[in-house]
């Protein structure tokens, strides 16, 4: 046994109710002054053994865990091995709990508001739901209007409802809710602070249209001359003027000016907008604002877009304006769309008699190209656009090409056979390698996989199901709230089963496909999950703080100064007071740490010379003992 | 500038026009191109299984050569430059077979794929900059519909040839809209025409053909051309002639006024 | 010695350099080939087969070298696997098997009489596919 | 440097009798003529003992943290004697916050270079009783038992004035210098480079010989300007790297390593602790090191140059060169 | 080059508790194997890890120390790998100026989700270690005879 140990026991579910008490009985049996667990990674249980130890009466942070798991029996193979170095992982915890000292958490306020970054369905559901639970809540959208991907969708799957006739009450009422302040065209520019209290500052980029004046008329879009914008809610499909409303049902219904188009902020000339706006709220000299405000927890609800489908040229996207994407088709099938909800092809305009969708196009695609990840939405959608098809055009041929149809949801898997057998919609298993343009139409050339046959299709119109991708800010975004961020971009979760809307960063909360790919339905379950957390923040007057903080010694500080400067949280601050040496009473300058603002990174601990800067829980000299330990 | 140049063996035999025109063409523009001495034939097709070592050795010693002049190596036959850049990328990146192959050639200096290798094309675009090109044109190709054939050679694999986007590329298409040709765009042109076959299958090397030349008319191409010396052999066999087939120095060449020149000095 | 058919599967893994277990089975290089209609196995079934250890089958037939090695099968596999180099590990191995030399020198000038067009490329590349 | 000397010695009287200043640091002959320690002079008339000549090569920036505190308590001022590159240790030390800079009138003075007792003898003088400069200024009378003889003072400096870093002070109230700044003298990271040069097994042979002469008499750590921690982590027992017991054996192993990362980014190469080490341990080839890869990677930096400066180990760029690229560099 | 047949390299791998010890975790729930050799410590962030720490490894005998955070950019404190990495990087370079050779020191920054690179890089570079052999030098790097 090693020094100091006094008692030992093995017992296989350590973590339940039955292992816990075998802990806590120890614990008051043999008057322990430290426990060691060895058993799965402490990002699982370290809060689970530490209450136990707690309830009887041992200061929680006397406990350490030895990660024999994951860390050890789940990747070593030789059993032998795998034991001798889970002595040694015990060994080190054992050497470290020794020189563990009791530890008390401190207290931190809770700022009421909260900061919902995107104004998607993701953002607008859970600031909704913040927003009921009586908590103000902040929605940072960086377009003109809230609504995001959601309202450029036709219909929904698999009940076929208008997108926008779900979306727009619930837009209509994130503007009503007095709780919410929607601040749109505006993008989060800087975050400090922590759980409890972050500061952000917001740029509010200009508009040029004063927000509280402008009715909403329409004026001014129609008299605008510049009218070659593409048109970004249709996906570019067709073009809009300068001076533009987003769509119809946009929240804030208020004008914005593209200042790239606008011939007036261009050249000085034109100003026509200015002049029919009975109500005044063209401005061309409003300049970007900053709003600056204090919030107790953020959420990411960034979204996606499609990825580039013109990576994938071997379907002509880039050359033959009759490839087009979902989103465009979804465009192309609405009645606010650039064809008025008329299925019509791009180059002519002619009614499409065959239509091939290709699936995957970019998801499951480790060559570079694409997303190694399936984009989960696809399946559904394409069945979708498939039936809408065939049911409005029964005399449309449609082809879909899949390599594997997957519909795991509630009325999903129906709802695909009903497009294959209702609908008629012929479902090829196979990819297609090439599509391209002949006398007039398009040429696709893909196989069958199970006649085991190449086919050759001619099509009016093809449609890629492209994969779905973090929108750009996303990282961006991640960074200032040093949320961590997997290698496709999606926030990466506190834990991915039991804590799926946090962020491992305290008081950072996931909402929507900044997460993962998910449906409608899902991103709203899960909005209404990171609200829930939100508010249980929220509702809290004050937070317990990480006692695992930096702390330094009066009698060692040299007072110089390196700490605070690489303390990223200002937590360090300088005193000049009267210090008792020994008996030596000297007025020196000396840091103080504050407790409350301290994470506890570190940084300060290695940079102080003196030594006279150390970290609680994780001290030199445990640190050093491990080492020691593990190199026995 | 001056560069190592690497001829081939088909642009020695069958295809001298090809060679001819490229090297005057550049003659003309102020390039310089410089054969490497005693070259060797690069095997023409790029070994693919991993065993095979000794059939990547030709390649590797042209390469040297032009490291040891310290110059680019320009390649203008599409087949020698897949060779090359191949071969030149295994020297570069696998262990495996530059540890042989340098044990086996034995240099003075281990070659570890220092070479860079180029097409005419890239020399045309990166080195000299289409824009120049343009300025050097003597007799555009006004109206002239012209489909450009790339191949499989120059574009595939992409990762390793990085030439061009291998799905759309525009490398041609901009070089006849530099000599004031009009480039027709058409989905096969990156599609190979099964010249590999065409001395033993001719009857599959003809459907290829067919599909490339039917789509590039459909798409209003009135001629097409290439840089490959076997596409060439293998697109002019397989159709009736109604659809002329040319290499890209000779449309340079004619663009330049050099045929012109020739014509004019013969009589 | 007589190698088994699961190691002359191994064999081909190791020459061709090509995973095949990463396939996923959409049969893009299938849809993308240009010789399909000429070869009896396509180059997704090149891929299965292989991974399931089934090459004799590959090994006798005749129509492998149909290939084209156009690697167009390569560049839009999603997967990475290059069914191409698999392809070209089969033909090389029969031949090296079968001392297999479909192509002889004493072919040539009879080949040229019909065609004096052929270049020099044709020849030796047709060396090189046909040839042990 | 006669001249400057003299006028030194009698500025430093003026100041004190004018009470401008209450204490003097400077430098007070020893037993010999070569042993010049630092000595901080209360009175004006204690001032006769005050000499500045060739063997006046200690650093005094370092007792400025204690006197500087103490004068201020005493309601006075110290005058401190800085030779141009004990100025960089004195900014480095402001930068740390470790002097209070009212209490202390810097007097700038010039410097022609420190001579090295050890490498007179070196030249076969025995039983040395005095050296005196000769007019030129480039050579030394040195006078033994024997008999007088004469070297040349290049020949005989100390290692920290060889490689000399400019005659330019970097701070100073008061300047008495007759020098014009004639920027750095020699390749200060010769050394270093070679070390560079050789393999992994001889660098680690080198320094095995050199440490092992090492006899942890704490001479370089107590001449050292940027070794000024109120308690030292070698001397604190939580630290967990202090020996108390001969049980570890790594601080024993370790503290030179250790004491060169802890002043990394801090020291300004005055070169005191090769100077004080009696056991003549290269001791500034690890700080040379440490600042010939901080210019190489983030870009030149002389610590203490300027009071206030952001020192490149509490600062950071975010693309700053990679561990691993750092291994590819420098070295064989 | 080892003499010593039953040698086993001694490997001690600093890991962030954000980043790359998730990394590990996520290494460990799929079976991502790497060799027994590795131990991990866990940090609260890499700027955490004193260089005295990886003195201390060597001088007990370690054979490799490895120092695992998140990606620059990345870290969960915002700026705490940048100075880890100014550390290591000089102190790695003055590790190899006495003679500890560069193989034996590694930097990397593994995310929470890069439980593969995790284990692909814990098996490089114990295999980089084993080709290196026993580190026997700084613990008999002397500084008193």
């Amino acid at each position: 046994m090693q020094p100091g140990v006094v008692f030992a026991q093995d017992y296989q579910y350590m973590c339940s109710e039955a292992g816990q008490n075998i802990i806590k009985d120890a614990i008051k049996t043999h008057g322990l002054t430290g426990v060691v667990v060895c058993s799965c990674s402490p990002r699982m249980h370290e809060a689970t053994f530490r209450k136990a130890a707690a309830q009887a009466g041992l200061n929680p942070f006397m406990v350490e865990i030895a990660n024999i798991r994951e860390h050890c029996s789940w990747i070593h193979k030789d059993k032998e091995e795998g034991t001798e170095k889970a002595c040694v992982l015990m060994r080190a915890a054992v050497a470290k709990v020794t020189l563990n000292a009791p530890l008390k958490a401190g207290e931190s306020k809770v700022v009421k508001r909260a900061l919902v970054i995107g104004g998607g369905i993701a953002g607008i559901q859970t600031a909704l739901d913040i927003a009921d639970a009586g908590f103000p809540v902040d929605i940072v959208e960086k377009n003109a209007t809230i609504g995001g991907r959601m309202a450029q969708l036709d219909k929904t799957f698999p009940t076929l409802d208008c997108s926008s006739c779900i979306l727009t009450p619930k837009m209509v009422e994130a503007k009503a809710n007095e709780n919410i302040r929607l601040i749109t065209y505006a993008e989060v520019e800087e975050v400090s602070g922590f759980v409890g209290s972050f500061k952000a500052k917001i740029r509010k980029k200009a508009r040029f249209v004063k927000e509280d004046v402008c009715t909403g008329c329409g004026v001014c879009m129609s008299k605008c001359p510049s009218k070659k914008g593409l048109n970004e809610f249709n996906m570019g499909l067709n073009n809009r003027s300068a001076i533009y409303i987003p769509f119809a049902q946009a929240i804030p219904n208020v004008a914005v000016i593209d200042k790239e188009q606008c011939i007036k902020l261009k050249t000085g000339k034109c100003g026509l907008c200015q002049k029919v706006c009975t109500a005044g709220a063209i401005d061309y000299t409003q300049q970007d604002e900053f709003i600056e405000e204090e919030y107790g927890a953020i959420v990411m609800a960034t979204g996606f877009r499609p990825i580039d489908a013109s990576k994938f040229d071997e379907y002509s996207y880039s050359t033959c304006k009759d490839v087009v994407t979902s989103l465009e088709l979804e465009r192309i099938m609405n009645a606010a769309g650039p064809t008025g909800g008329v299925l019509l092809r791009p180059s002519d305009g002619k009614h499409p008699h065959s239509i091939v969708f290709i699936q995957c196009v970019g998801s499951r695609d480790v060559s570079g190209r694409g997303k190694p990840y399936c984009s989960k939405i696809c399946c559904m959608y394409t069945a979708k656009h498939a039936m809408l098809i065939r049911d409005k055009y029964p005399d449309v041929e449609v082809h879909v090409f899949y390599i594997d149809v997957r519909t795991p949801g509630k009325n999903f898997d129906e709802f695909y056979r009903r497009a294959a057998e209702q609908y008629d919609v012929d479902y090829i298993k196979g990819q297609v390698g090439k599509v391209y343009e002949e006398n007039g139409q398009l040429v696709v050339r893909g196989v069958d996989l199970i006649s085991n046959e190449q086919i050759v299709l001619n099509a009016d119109m093809v449609v890629l199901a492209t994969a779905i991708e973090p929108d750009p800010t996303a990282r961006k975004v991640a960074n200032m709230l040093t949320a961590s961020i997997d290698t496709n971009d999606f926030i990466t979760e506190a834990h991915p089963k039991l804590r799926p809307v946090e962020s491992p960063t305290a008081g950072i909360f996931l909402s929507g496909v900044c997460q993962g790919p998910k449906d409608i339905p899902e991103t709203v379950s899960q909005a209404g999950a990171a609200a829930s957390k939100v508010i249980g923040l929220l509702a809290k007057d004050k937070l317990t703080t990480n006692p695992c903080v930096a702390h330094s010694d009066e009698l060692l500080c040299n007072g110089c100064s390196c700490c605070e400067k690489v303390c990223p949280y200002s937590a360090i601050s300088y005193e000049t007071k009267l210090i008792n040496d020994h008996g030596v009473k000297e007025t020196r300058r000396v840091a103080m740490v504050n407790e409350a603002l301290c994470q506890g990174c570190g940084a300060c601990t290695v940079v102080c010379p003196s030594g006279a800067m150390d970290l609680k829980g994780f001290s030199n000299k445990q640190i050093m003992a491990e080492v020691d330990a593990i190199c026995l | 500038m001056n560069y190592s140049y690497y001829p081939g063996c088909t642009l020695k035999t069958k295809a001298q026009e090809l060679d001819r025109y490229g090297r005057e063409s550049a003659k003309a523009l102020g390039i310089g191109l410089e054969e490497i001495d005693d070259w060797q034939c690069c095997g023409a097709v790029y070994p693919m299984v991993r065993d095979e070592i000794a059939t990547k050795l030709s390649a590797v010693r042209t390469l040297m050569a032009a490291r040891d002049k310290g110059q680019k190596l320009v390649t203008l036959c599409s087949a020698c430059h897949n060779v090359l850049t191949r071969v030149n990328n295994d020297m570069r990146t696998d262990e495996y077979i530059r540890s042989r192959a340098n044990n086996y050639l034995d240099p003075a200096v281990p070659y570890a794929g220092e070479t860079q290798v180029i097409h005419y094309l890239q020399l045309l675009r990166d080195e000299l900059g289409f824009e120049q090109l343009a300025q050097a044109v003597k007799n555009p190709l006004k109206g002239r519909k012209i489909g450009a054939y790339y191949g499989c050679l120059l574009l595939r694999p992409s990762k390793v040839m990085a030439f061009d986007d291998p799905e759309n590329p525009r490398i041609i298409e901009d070089f006849v809209r530099a000599l004031g040709g009009t480039p027709v765009v058409y989905g096969m042109r990156n599609e190979c025409c099964g010249a590999y076959v065409t001395l033993k299958d001719e009857a599959q090397a003809r459907v290829n053909v067919e599909r490339i030349i039917a789509n590039a008319r459909s798409q209003g191409a009135e001629e097409i051309i290439t840089a490959c010396p076997l596409c060439m052999y293998n697109l002019k066999k397989h159709q009736d002639g109604s659809m002329p087939v040319r290499y890209i120095t000779e449309l340079l060449y004619e663009a330049l006024g050099l045929k012109e020149a020739d014509a004019n000095a013969d009589e | 010695m007589q190698m088994s058919e699961k190691d002359v599967a191994a064999l081909v893994k190791e020459i061709s350099g090509s995973d095949v277990k990463k396939c996923m089975k959409c049969g893009k290089c299938s849809a993308t080939c240009p010789a399909y209609g000429e070869m009896r196995f396509h180059p997704h079934q090149f891929v299965a087969m292989v991974a399931r250890g089934r090459v004799e089958e590959l090994l006798k037939d005749p129509t492998v070298t149909r290939c084209l090695s156009c690697f167009a099968c390569v560049e839009r596999c999603p997967r990475g696997v290059e069914p191409a180099n698999v392809v070209a590990a089969i033909r090389v191995l029969a031949e090296r098997e079968q001392e297999g030399n479909n192509f002889s020198p004493a072919d040539v000038p009879k080949l040229l009489s019909q065609d004096p067009e052929i270049p020099q490329q044709a020849l030796v590349s047709a060396f090189r596919k046909y040839r042990k | 440097m006669q001249r400057v000397s003299e006028r030194v010695i009698a500025r430093a009287r003026e100041l004190m009798r004018e009470g401008t200043v209450n204490k003097v640091a400077g430098w007070k002959a020893g037993e010999f003529f070569y042993d010049c320690a630092p000595y901080v002079f209360e009175s004006e008339e204690s001032l006769k003992d005050l000499v500045y000549d060739r063997f006046c090569a200690a650093n005094l920036s370092k007792y400025m943290i204690k006197n500087s505190v103490a004068a201020g308590a005493e309601g006075g001022k110290v005058l401190v004697l800085l030779k141009p590159c004990d100025t960089y240790s004195f900014n480095q030390l402001l930068t740390e916050h470790r002097i209070a800079r009212e209490n202390v009138y810097v007097l700038g003075v010039g410097c022609e270079g420190m001579c090295d007792i050890d490498r007179i003898r070196e030249k076969g003088f025995k039983g040395i009783t005095g050296v005196d400069e000769n007019a030129d200024g480039k050579t030394l009378t040195v006078h033994t038992l024997y008999g007088d003889g004469e070297v040349a003072i290049d020949d005989v400096l100390v290692n920290k004035c060889e490689f000399c870093k400019g005659k330019a002070h970097m701070i100073f109230d008061e300047l008495i210098s007759d020098n014009e700044d004639e920027g750095p003298r020699g390749d200060r990271f010769a050394g270093v480079r070679e070390l560079e040069a050789m393999s992994p097994a001889d660098r680690f042979a080198f320094w095995q010989s050199e440490l092992s002469k090492c006899i942890r008499c704490n001479a370089c750590r107590n001449a050292c300007p940027a070794c000024s921690c109120r308690k030292c982590v070698f001397d604190n027992d939580a630290s967990g790297i202090a020996s108390k017991a001969n049980t570890d054996s790594f601080e024993e192993k370790m503290f030179h390593i250790i004491r060169a990362f802890h002043v990394a980014g801090r020291c300004t190469d005055c070169g005191e602790c090769t100077r004080v080490c009696p056991q003549g341990i290269p001791l500034h080839l690890f700080n040379r090191k440490y600042i010939k890869d901080i210019n190489e990677f983030y870009g030149e930096y002389a610590a203490g140059a300027e009071a206030g400066q952001r020192g490149p180990l509490i600062n950071y760029t975010v693309d700053d060169i990679e561990p691993a690229a750092v291994s590819d560099k420098g070295g064989n | 080059m080892s003499v010593n047949a039953d040698w086993k390299p001694r490997i001690v791998a600093f890991c962030c508790n954000w980043c790359s010890y998730a990394g590990a975790d996520l290494a460990g729930s799929s079976r991502l194997a790497y060799p027994a050799d590795v131990k991990i410590i866990r940090e609260p962030c890499s700027c955490r890890v004193n260089p005295m720490f990886i003195l201390k490894a060597f001088e007990r005998g370690a054979d490799g120390v490895i120092l695992c955070g998140c990606h620059p950019g990345d870290c969960h404190y915002s700026t705490g790998n940048y100075y880890t990495r100014r550390r290591m990087a000089l102190l790695f370079s003055m590790l190899d100026y006495i003679g500890v050779e560069r193989g034996r020191t590694r930097v990397e920054w593994v995310s929470a989700a890069e439980g593969a690179k995790f284990s692909r890089v814990m098996n490089d570079f114990v295999a980089q270690i084993r080709e290196l052999g026993e580190n026997v030098k700084v613990g008999d790097l002397r500084c008193k005879e």
